[in-house]
């Protein structure tokens, strides 16, 4: 299940379904990203999605990841609009009969948003707005599983 | 023919989303079009990293526009 | 936070309780290990702990991964008594600036979990009942973080 | 003194939680006292991979039980 949310979302209501009723998918590992505050120095998040495209190529990783981890089931739901401190900006979760499968799949599918899908980011800070890009180290994440 | 400008490309522009009419033949005429009105923004289309989508399937190098309802121009990605 | 919990727990009320308030640690990673029916074979798990002992040696692993992975914090969660097929038997979950780290220290804390945390495990099934112990596979786990 | 079994060693004991008085000067005279009622749980308390802790702290082969309360022998563990 993909999800853009315009409006805040719950991580804990989002788990406690993605959990409800599994009795044969043993393993469910998940993450949460949160906006930070960095002390002050990140007053809000502005995230651009493309609706009708940004959920299409994030589904298309999901496929990717479901055959390649041999999961049961992922979710992913992502924020846009904008995002105060505190707040949380992604989850994903991924069952399947193994954790190994689980966690390197949740693993690959957070290397990919950070880096390939379609979202823009815009920090405002009190000196003003910045365009956020993958960094070296998001581009290092995501070569892992090339 | 609608054209989408996402992140930086937005700012740059002052605008998110235009139409054009009539519509360009080709992904390099709205280019030279839009370079035309605004050589920052031409400049910036061509820049690293920066992706098109034509009625929301990634397009590379040339693509023809014929029957396109959108044209989007995407710079680097970065969600979560 | 470790927890033995003595009846069914909700991954969902954790999570919810873990991520509030978090404005500076943007990771957490979580994992919701579930009791599988097995299509039938498995009818029940009993798990023993050792209280005032299991809550210890887990405590003393959530503070090693704390330092090894640089967490801001760590929630463990496990079942003992019994459990019935579809009920989550153990949650772990970590907080970090990073996401790397945060997935690390929760595979980290699970492998241990499966292999040296004191808790000793019994599948009732319809052919009867067995004691579970670390498979070949847990071992390899354990053995990449040595 | 308490002494505790887990897992498998409960099953096969048939208990798992005894009293032992008078209390066993050493770990060594535990066990030796225990085979002699029981030989397979005996033989199952030196089996590979069981460990026992006295007053809650894990020990390495021999260890003196002055003043202990409670000791545990602990099978193979396996959580999660």
């Amino acid at each position: 299940m993909i999800r853009l949310a315009a409006e805040p979302f719950e991580p804990g209501a989002e788990l406690a379904r993605f959990c409800a009723g599994r009795t044969e998918t043993g393993a469910v590992a998940s993450f949460v990203g949160i906006a930070r505050a960095e002390g002050g120095q990140a007053t809000a998040l502005e995230l651009q999605a493309y609706p009708g495209f940004t959920e299409i190529e994030i589904g298309r990783m999901a496929d990717a990841a479901t055959q390649r981890f041999c999961l049961a089931d992922v979710l992913i739901v992502h924020r846009h609009g904008a995002i105060a401190p505190g707040e949380p900006i992604v989850m994903v979760a991924c069952a399947s009969a193994h954790r190994r499968e689980a966690f390197q799949a949740c693993d690959y599918l957070m290397d990919y948003l950070k880096s390939r899908a379609p979202f823009w980011k815009k920090e405002l800070g009190p000196d003003g707005a910045r365009w956020v890009e993958p960094t070296a180290r998001d581009l290092e994440d995501i070569a892992r599983w090339d | 023919m609608r054209v989408l400008l996402f992140g930086r490309l937005g700012d740059l522009a002052g605008w998110r989303e235009r139409p054009f009419d009539p519509p360009p033949a080709t992904l390099a005429e709205l280019k030279r079009r839009i370079a035309a009105e605004d050589a920052t923004l031409g400049e910036a289309l061509d820049g690293p990293g920066v992706q098109a989508a034509v009625d929301r399937a990634l397009v590379r190098g040339e693509a023809t526009l014929a029957g396109a309802a959108e044209v989007a121009f995407l710079p680097p990605m970065s969600g979560g």
